[in-house]
């Protein structure tokens, strides 16, 4: 009865999403003109080369024009591990009386990670380093390295991240980010500006600080995710 | 520093000061707020002159202080009796504990009325209405009872009154553009014209003070379970507000009403309301009889009086308003004295039920003097103030007001009245002298002072009721009446019959003289008192140990004859609205049934109506 | 550095990076440091306070590309009056909560000051981002932080509050961001000031359907009914401090949010009846359900949610004395019910379920709390002459004017039943036989001073509303000129060069 | 100043004549109660031997102050309500105080006698004084409700409230209001019937139980003052009721010392008469208890005097 | 092969509408379904997941422009800025998506909590506070 009731509200619901979206069509081009600038879209696509010398757009608008939201998702990632941290917090006695849940892990899946976590790590840094020439950047990148790290807790039972450098390397991230920000209101100018000169287009060394802040943004996704990974799967008291 | 600043901030600090004394000097308080009090009376009647007026903004709302000669007869009542209840209460209280809390919120009680007196503008007038009702709610579940019968209750309708008011209030001013009551009124706010619940609402507010018939069901409890000296203002001025206001609004929708169909209006309007008065009165009078609490019964009795006045007033007559004027101000006088009797006889004895208590006559004399005074007063008897109310109310009645059988509900509620006061003096003072009471002592001289006080008030009202007819007058005179002609000691009704209270004094005077002597000088002769047992029952003598004290079930014979008046009583209906509401309530929490689930399911349904209506919700 | 909007972000921001580090050096730190974080943000408030109310609009572009390329933070006099309102309550409800007796382990500690700061930080991001995208993310941060100090008691049932909240914050989230995409394909840009300009070319059916997935996404966070399961069981569960910030902050938000999307964003009239209508709702029912609750803290979080609805109703009814009177009623409820909740929480410290039974007679014990709690009572539910009584008397006359009686006749009916619950509980405080025998906690020194200062604000704003007013009309006046803020923000028309 | 003697003089006999007409009427109706009842019976003067008797016994005991001040409240009553009402129409001799008093007045004046009564039997402590002023009480409330309604049918007929100015209407359109307003009349009858409190409304003092109820505890010189207060009484409401319904008595324009015998005659006459009605009706019915007293007021009488206001409001 | 692709979008346009749309409606209707349905946390919480990648491929699918290219510059697309797919709703995705994984992360140490709390998972038996 319930479930019925239930698929009649889902279908209602479906019905007016439908038909909102009839009228935006797939494809369409919104973005109108792209010189004559009517949407910032349009003004992004026209200007982010030439006035912040960097190839990928999205990289320019998720760094610099929206700077401010990337800000604020880091931050949401680092109390997202913070409440994490105090949800499932132990205390010093109940410290060791826990440890860390153990997958049984077959021989071959424990030399295959050994041999993919270096390169696994490696491309990781290869994203978020060229995350304003590529796809890809600081969180993709981060989360890349995550994974290896995935792979190194649930295959080895003895490979324990050092939580103490991992909060180091946290803050750091996240002051430094912080940091070029307010760099930029003490250089006279607004927020997270990007004041240093662009370079080229399309070369590593370009785009002045966001290729720096989105190297910064992919240590602290890594490090918090695999933090996350770590404190969840800390769960299991002794018996 | 304007006078009424002055008064109102004198008063404000007192309260502090009388709640902080309190920690630091025990038992001091009392002693405070007596000063307090007797030095805002004294300034009061010293400084403030009638009609001077003082205005300032608050709350981007302009406020009015002043005091009209009407609110001035209010004045009077508050700052006498709330003098003489601070001095009753420095002994009254003084074994009790949170002294503090209760002065300071005597004090603010004082404030509050003080205050609405001041007031010429509606909104500092709620203002001060509501502080008075808040701190006087504090007073009165200050034993304790917060029961949904006692305090909950009382703050309930207060609470449904006040709001009327703001309801009335903001409306005015949405319509008629002022706070100002003057204004307002000149406005025709009160003449039933346009917006008719205007009045009506805030006659309702008021009326929730006034005890009025069918919201007065908080009265008998609240009156009988807070300490005794503040129910002597409690009943005797804070119920004057009420009265205050129901009186404001009435005499303004007489004076302006323009048209004939207002007229009917207002006319239809006093009807109601004299038929409501007169309802109470008898109610509360036939229930006064049946209790044995004396503080029951003397509240009860309150309500009743509270009847006589709105009667009085809802005659719209010249001789009916100064009657319920005069009323109000006696029974202020005799009601107060009647609680600081029961006080005293509560703190010597330490009950006051009726059926443990009686034969304390000769234990506290000056107490049973004050309490006969007052009950000879509250039952009408010439020569004292109640006589000359009940005449010009009666004398309104028959001769003014058009009708006839009020005077008869009138009538029966009154001498009914002599059960409940025969009762009431029987019940306490006189009776068979137990074991109980042998210890019991006069009341200390600062409870018995005040009552005295009153008590000489109540004789020289009754032998010159012109002392309160002059400020009277001037108060009807401001209120719009035509100039009412009185005399030092003569009642005069319209048809020229006058009833001379100097007369009525001088004969019963000389031949009181006469028969005592006579009695006491022939009879004195080796006569010798005896105790109540000393009697004959039939013939034999009773012993010592023998009870014959005669108190349950004093009236089972009225009782019976009107058993079906006592049958439908309010109290019921407003205890099942209360429960109704409960059950919705506790109904409707349901609602929120702990399962996250579903409220996930409650967000889609809204959202799901809110699409399905959203063309006649938001269409723009 | 001139100080500027943008402090209020980094200044918290950088304190919850260096927390961490920090608290290696000293174990008090992370307790200090968000204090003097939210210190700094009264000053902020009170400088820009003062130049917006003269000014009018105070805009400030992130990364030197101004709106609607970049993201700008913009402070009207309304958020102006917000965020000062939360940055006191924030300090105060530090302050409060410094020391608070069952946090003791250290890790526990920091992150749970951390996530009380950035609570506070995500609720001003909320009011004072102009960018309807970044105005989701600062939504994600309260949520995230609120959830996690909800469930911050292993003792009580705050896993289960949490998740509930968690739940309807995910639809809430959901929601949001589904009506960003939907309103970005119509108006192609995230700034507000531009969608506001752009809102007439939007068609009414696709119009109406982003308003509708807005109220539900902001009005769970505003607690409108059946939206607000969440927010009894959260408030009830989460420490004291915390839910003096619901009471006091968060909620703000989400009615600002609420407010700002519909006054400003869109351009339906149907949608100020809908907030008359939804506020009623809300305030009947929650404050039947308050009228049994026999747990303290639920009853006052009904009452908040209550008190939620009164102030929707006034901003529905539109005038600019309704505004003012609902801004009004926002001050007063910030005020009188985190007074509510600190003396609450105090009072209920030891029993085990918070039960309206255990607490009688501790008066006795705890003079100096029970009567700032009794003050807080009598002021929530308007008695003059403390505070409450203007919002609620603004709020009457504005509907007066209107001529809704009926409205006026609902609020005061509403107040009956507040009264009744309140004065329950204040006179079982002083006059029930003390029949509990827990051992009290005595507040701190620091606790009851942050409870004294707002009790006094109470009885000064009771006493002198002049005080305020004049600020409230003036933000009231400019929160209704739409058309300034949209000329303001994008100085120009809205093509860009 | 002879003005002045005239009228004290003119008070004290009022009293003393009160008083005599009010004993020999006791004396009567006891002599013909007892014929009735086929006894011989006292002689008609033996109330006055039992009021010289009474006054020349020693007191004794005394039961307070109260019980001491309860015969002084009775005669206070007594006298004062004789002093305001008219003894003759217009007479010269006997107006005593009567136009500064009108009938709410007395009808006041007429409680504060039995008050006192109460009180001081209050005082005595013995239960069956207390029985029987409660009776008492809750009597009086039964039958002022016909007796008020008669009144009020009366002043609004006539739109005044004063007997004097009752009386001279009379006189001069030569109606009694008995015939002018019979409604009102016979609820006032049925009302003097309790007001008398003879059988069957006797159950206040009811002898054989109650011990004569509020006068048992008093013997001597209070029971004498008492006795002589009741009887004044006795005469007050039979001349209250002439004046009322039967035209009074006396001519107001010849106050000769002729005229005002035969007005006295007159008023003797009518008084006498009046009082037989209460003294038949209570030798043929047996005593009630006290709730079927009220119900017995409040049922006809009240109906009658209802109809009387209503007769005098519209038909008349 | 742009060309060839460009006819099929054509010819198919209806389709692939409904494929992308479609697939995305769909997907937050389960996500729902399973909200409301399931009694499990975790599943609820899959749920949750499912709802927020509903939400975020429409916001994919919004951004796509017929026969666009990925809005980088890197080189031979220099000066196609007119051919590149709306870049605006791909950085938002990135945003939202990160923000889903930290709420679905805490919302799984909820249901751990849970869990351990009341020894069970169903959420119609977690129900300590109500009313």
């Amino acid at each position: 009865m319930k479930q019925v009731f239930i698929i009649i509200l889902l279908i209602i619901i479906g019905y007016f999403l439908a038909n909102t979206f009839v009228e935006i069509p797939f494809g369409g081009n919104r973005i109108g003109n792209v010189e004559s600038n009517e949407t910032v879209a349009g003004y992004y696509l026209s200007n982010t080369a030439k006035k912040t010398g960097v190839a990928n757009v999205i990289t320019a608008i998720v760094v610099n024009y929206r700077g401010l939201d990337t800000l604020g998702e880091v931050t949401v990632l680092f109390l997202a591990t913070t409440g994490l941290a105090s949800i499932l917090y132990r205390r010093k006695e109940e410290e060791e009386d826990t440890e860390r849940l153990n997958l049984p892990s077959s021989r071959i899946m424990r030399s295959g990670v050994r041999v993919l976590f270096p390169a696994i790590v490696l491309l990781g840094i290869y994203v978020f380093i060229h995350g304003h020439l590529t796809p890809g950047g600081g969180f993709q990148g981060g989360t890349i390295v995550a994974t290896g790290f995935l792979l190194m807790l649930i295959s080895y039972k003895g490979f324990n991240t050092d939580h103490n450098r991992m909060v180091w390397i946290e803050s750091l991230a996240g002051l430094s980010f912080v940091g070029i920000g307010i760099w930029g209101l003490l250089s006279g100018n607004t927020f997270l500006e990007n004041t240093t000169n662009i370079g080229v287009v399309n070369s590593l060394i370009s785009g002045g600080l966001i290729p720096i802040i989105y190297i910064v943004v992919g240590f602290k996704v890594a490090v918090e995710l695999t933090g996350i990974l770590d404190i969840l799967l800390k769960i299991k008291p002794k018996k | 520093m304007n006078i009424f600043f002055l008064l109102i901030i004198i008063l404000f600090s007192g309260a502090l000061l009388s709640f902080v004394s309190n920690r630091i000097v025990p038992k001091i308080s009392g002693i405070i707020s007596f000063l307090i009090i007797s030095l805002v009376s004294i300034l009061f009647f010293s400084q403030v002159n009638i009609g001077e007026t003082f205005q300032f903004i608050l709350g981007e709302i302009p406020m009015q202080y002043g005091v009209t000669p009407y609110t001035y007869i209010f004045a009077i009542i508050v700052l006498g009796l709330g003098t003489l209840a601070a001095m009753y209460s420095i002994e009254y209280m003084k074994d009790k504990d949170r002294l503090g809390y209760f002065y300071s919120n005597f004090l603010l009680t004082i404030l509050g009325m003080l205050g609405i007196v001041f007031s010429q503008d509606f909104i500092s007038l709620f203002i001060f209405w509501e502080i008075m009702t808040w701190s006087s709610y504090l007073l009165v579940i200050y034993n304790g009872y917060n029961s949904r019968n006692v305090g909950m209750k009382y703050m309930i309708f207060s609470a449904i009154g006040a709001y009327a008011m703001l309801t009335a209030i903001v409306s005015i001013k949405a319509n008629y553009g002022t706070y100002t009551i003057a204004e307002a009124i000149q406005n025709g706010a009160f003449n039933f014209s346009e917006h008719m619940y205007i009045p009506i609402m805030l006659l309702v507010g008021f009326a929730v003070k006034a005890a009025l018939m069918p919201l007065h069901v908080w009265a008998p409890n609240a009156y009988s379970k807070s300490p005794m000296s503040f129910t002597s203002i409690f009943s005797g001025a804070m119920s004057k507000m009420g009265i205050l206001g129901i009186g404001l609004v009435l005499a303004s929708a007489y004076s302006y009403s323009n048209n004939d169909d207002t007229t009917n209006y207002i006319t239809a309007l006093r009807y109601t309301l004299g038929w409501l008065g007169g309802i109470t009165a008898v109610m509360a009078t036939i229930y006064a009889l049946i209790q044995t609490d004396a503080k029951k019964l003397l509240a009860y009795s309150s309500v009743a009086q509270l009847g006589y006045i709105i009667v009085g007033l809802s005659t719209g007559t010249e001789l009916g308003v100064m009657a319920a004027l005069f009323l109000a101000v006696v029974h202020g006088i005799f009601k107060g004295a009647l609680f600081m009797v029961v006080g005293a006889i509560e703190k010597q004895v330490g009950t006051t039920d009726m059926t443990k208590i009686s034969g304390l006559i000769r234990k506290m004399p000056f107490t049973f003097f004050v309490a006969l005074v007052s009950i000879i007063a509250l039952a009408g008897v010439p020569p004292l103030g109640g006589f000359v109310g009940k005449w010009m109310l009666y004398e309104a009645l028959i001769t003014e007001s058009n009708n006839y059988f009020l005077i008869i509900v009138i009538f029966f509620s009154s001498t009914a009245a002599f059960l409940y006061s025969y009762r009431f003096l029987f019940g306490l003072f006189l009776g068979q002298e137990e074991k109980e009471t042998e210890h019991v002592t006069e009341a200390p001289i600062t409870m018995i002072i005040p009552m005295m006080i009153l008590a000489i008030l109540l004789i020289v009202t009754g032998a010159f009721p012109g002392i309160l007819f002059e400020p009277i007058s001037h108060g009807m005179h401001n209120l719009g009446f035509s100039d009412v002609n009185w005399s030092m000691s003569v009642l005069v009704n319209v048809w020229g019959e006058e009833s001379n209270m100097t007369y009525i004094n001088l004969s019963i005077g000389i031949v009181f003289v006469v028969i005592f002597a006579f009695l006491t000088i022939k009879g004195y002769k080796g006569t010798k008192n005896v105790g109540t047992k000393d009697i004959s029952t039939g013939g034999e003598i009773p012993t010592e140990n023998e009870n014959l004290t005669f108190q349950l079930d004093f009236f089972k014979p009225f009782e019976r004859a009107a058993a079906p008046l006592y049958k439908r009583s309010m109290d019921k209906i407003w205890n099942d609205l209360g429960n109704a509401i409960d059950s919705l309530s506790d109904f409707m929490r349901k609602i929120y049934s702990g399962n996250g689930q579903t409220y996930a399911l409650f967000v889609v349904i809204f959202l799901v109506i809110l699409l399905l209506f959203k063309d006649t919700l938001f269409a723009n | 550095m001139v100080i500027s909007p943008i402090h209020y972000i980094f200044v918290p921001l950088v304190a919850a990076f260096a927390i961490p580090l920090l608290s290696k050096l000293n174990k008090e730190l992370p307790r200090i440091i968000p204090g003097i974080v939210l210190f700094y943000n009264i000053i902020i408030s009170f400088v820009l306070m003062q130049e917006v109310n003269e000014v009018g609009y105070i805009s400030e572009v992130i990364a030197g590309w101004r709106a609607p390329i970049g993201i700008n933070l913009i402070i009207t006099p309304f958020s102006g009056f917000l965020v000062s309102l939360i940055s006191v309550l924030g300090f105060l409800i530090w302050l409060y909560g410094f020391r608070f007796k069952k946090v003791i382990d250290d890790g526990e500690l920091r992150s749970y000051n951390i996530l009380q700061m950035m609570m506070i930080t995500g609720a001003i991001g909320i009011i004072i981002t102009g960018d309807i995208f970044n105005l989701f993310v600062f939504l994600e941060i309260v949520a995230i932080t609120a959830v996690s100090l909800t469930s911050f008691y292993r003792g009580r049932d705050g896993a289960e509050a949490g998740f509930k909240y968690l739940l309807i914050g995910g639809f809430a989230s959901a929601m949001i961001l589904l009506a960003i995409l939907i309103l970005y394909t119509q108006v192609g840009t995230l700034n507000m000031a531009e969608i506001a300009e752009r809102m007439h070319t939007v068609p009414t059916g696709i119009k109406s359907t982003i308003l509708i997935l807005f109220i539900v996404g902001f009005g769970i966070e505003a607690e409108l009914f059946p939206l607000n399961g969440w927010a009894p069981d959260a408030y009830s569960q989460a420490p004291g401090p915390t839910s003096t910030a619901f009471a006091g902050i968060v909620v703000k938000a989400g009615v600002y949010g609420l407010i700002r999307i519909i006054f400003t964003l869109f351009d339906i009239e149907g949608a100020y009846d809908f907030l008359i209508i939804a506020g009623l709702i809300t305030m009947i029912i929650a404050e039947a359900a308050a009228l049994k609750q026999t747990n303290l803290k639920r009853m006052l979080a009904y009452s908040s949610i209550g008190q939620m609805g009164l102030a929707l109703i006034a901003f529905g009814i539109g005038t600019k004395e309704a505004v003012f009177a609902a801004m009004f009623l926002l001050l007063n409820h910030a005020i009188i019910k985190s007074l509510l909740f600190m003396t609450g929480s105090i009072l209920m410290y030891n029993s085990k379920e918070k039960t309206i039974s255990s607490l009688h007679g501790i008066a006795k014990r705890l003079p100096f709390i029970s009567i700032l709690f009794a003050i807080g009572a009598f002021a929530i539910v308007g008695l003059p002459p403390f505070s409450g009584f203007w919002s609620k008397l603004y709020i009457l006359s504005a509907a007066a004017d209107k001529e809704m009686i009926f409205l006026i006749v609902t609020i005061l009916a509403v107040s009956v039943i507040e009264i009744i619950y309140y004065f329950r509980v204040v006179s079982k405080l002083y006059f029930a036989e003390g029949t509990t025998n827990v051992e009290v906690y005595k507040p701190k020194i620091n606790a009851k001073i942050s409870m004294l200062i707002l009790g006094i604000a109470i009885f000064v704003i009771g006493f002198y509303p002049d005080l305020v007013t004049g600020y409230l009309h003036n933000a009231a006046d400019i929160l209704l000129d739409k058309a300034s803020y949209i000329q303001y923000v994008l100085n120009t028309d809205s093509t860009i060069q | 100043m002879e003005d002045l003697g005239l009228k004290i003089f003119g008070a004290i006999l009022t009293t003393f004549m009160a008083f005599a007409v009010g004993m020999t009427y006791g004396g009567i109706v006891r002599k013909l109660t007892a014929r009735v009842q086929n006894r011989y019976g006292p002689p008609v003067y033996q109330n006055f031997l039992d009021l010289l008797k009474l006054q020349s016994k020693k007191t004794n005991i005394a039961h307070g102050f109260m019980g001491h001040m309860a015969p002084v409240w009775i005669i206070i009553a007594a006298v004062t309500v004789l002093m305001f009402i008219p003894i003759l129409n217009g007479n010269l001799w006997f107006p005593n105080l009567s136009f500064h008093g009108d009938l709410i007045f007395l009808l006041y004046m007429m409680v504060f006698g039995s008050l006192g009564m109460a009180l001081g039997a209050g005082q005595t402590g013995n239960p069956n004084s207390a029985i029987g002023v409660t009776r008492g009480l809750s009597q009086m409330v039964g039958y002022e409700i016909p007796f008020v309604l008669a009144l009020v049918a009366l002043m609004i007929q006539y739109e005044t409230t004063s007997v004097q100015d009752l009386t001279q209407i009379q006189h001069e359109t030569g109606v009694w209001n008995a015939f002018a307003n019979p409604f009102a009349f016979l609820a006032a009858l049925f009302a003097s019937l309790g007001m008398f409190r003879y059988s069957p409304f006797d159950i206040v003092g009811a002898p054989a139980e109650l011990a004569s109820g509020p006068v048992s505890e008093f013997g001597g010189k209070y029971l004498g003052t008492m006795m002589s207060g009741g009887a004044v009484f006795a005469f007050i409401k039979l001349t209250l009721y002439v004046h009322l319904f039967f035209g009074g008595a006396g001519n107001p324009d010849n106050s000769g010392i002729w005229a005002t015998l035969a007005g006295i005659g007159i008023l003797l006459i009518k008084t006498f008469l009046l009082y037989m009605i209460p003294v038949f009706y209570g030798w043929i019915n047996p005593r009630y208890r006290t709730e079927q007293a009220i119900r017995y007021f409040w049922g006809w009488p009240t109906a009658l005097g209802i109809l009387g206001v209503l007769w005098a409001v519209y038909i008349y | 092969m742009q060309e060839q692709f460009n006819e099929i979008f054509i010819k198919y346009h209806e389709i692939i509408t409904i494929g992308v749309y479609g697939t995305a409606i769909a997907l937050m209707l389960i996500g729902l379904y399973a909200i409301l349905m399931k009694k499990n946390l975790v599943k609820i919480v899959i749920g949750l997941t499912i709802l927020d990648a509903g939400i975020h491929l429409l916001f994919v699918g919004i951004g796509y422009i017929q026969n666009g290219t990925a809005p980088i510059f890197s080189p031979g697309y220099e000066n196609s800025a007119d051919r590149m797919v709306d870049p605006v709703p791909q950085a938002l995705v990135l945003t939202a998506i990160i923000i889903g994984f930290a709420v679905t992360a805490v919302a799984l140490s909820l249901v751990i909590r849970l869990y351990k709390h009341h020894n069970t998972a169903k959420i119609d038996q977690i129900k300590h506070l109500k009313w």
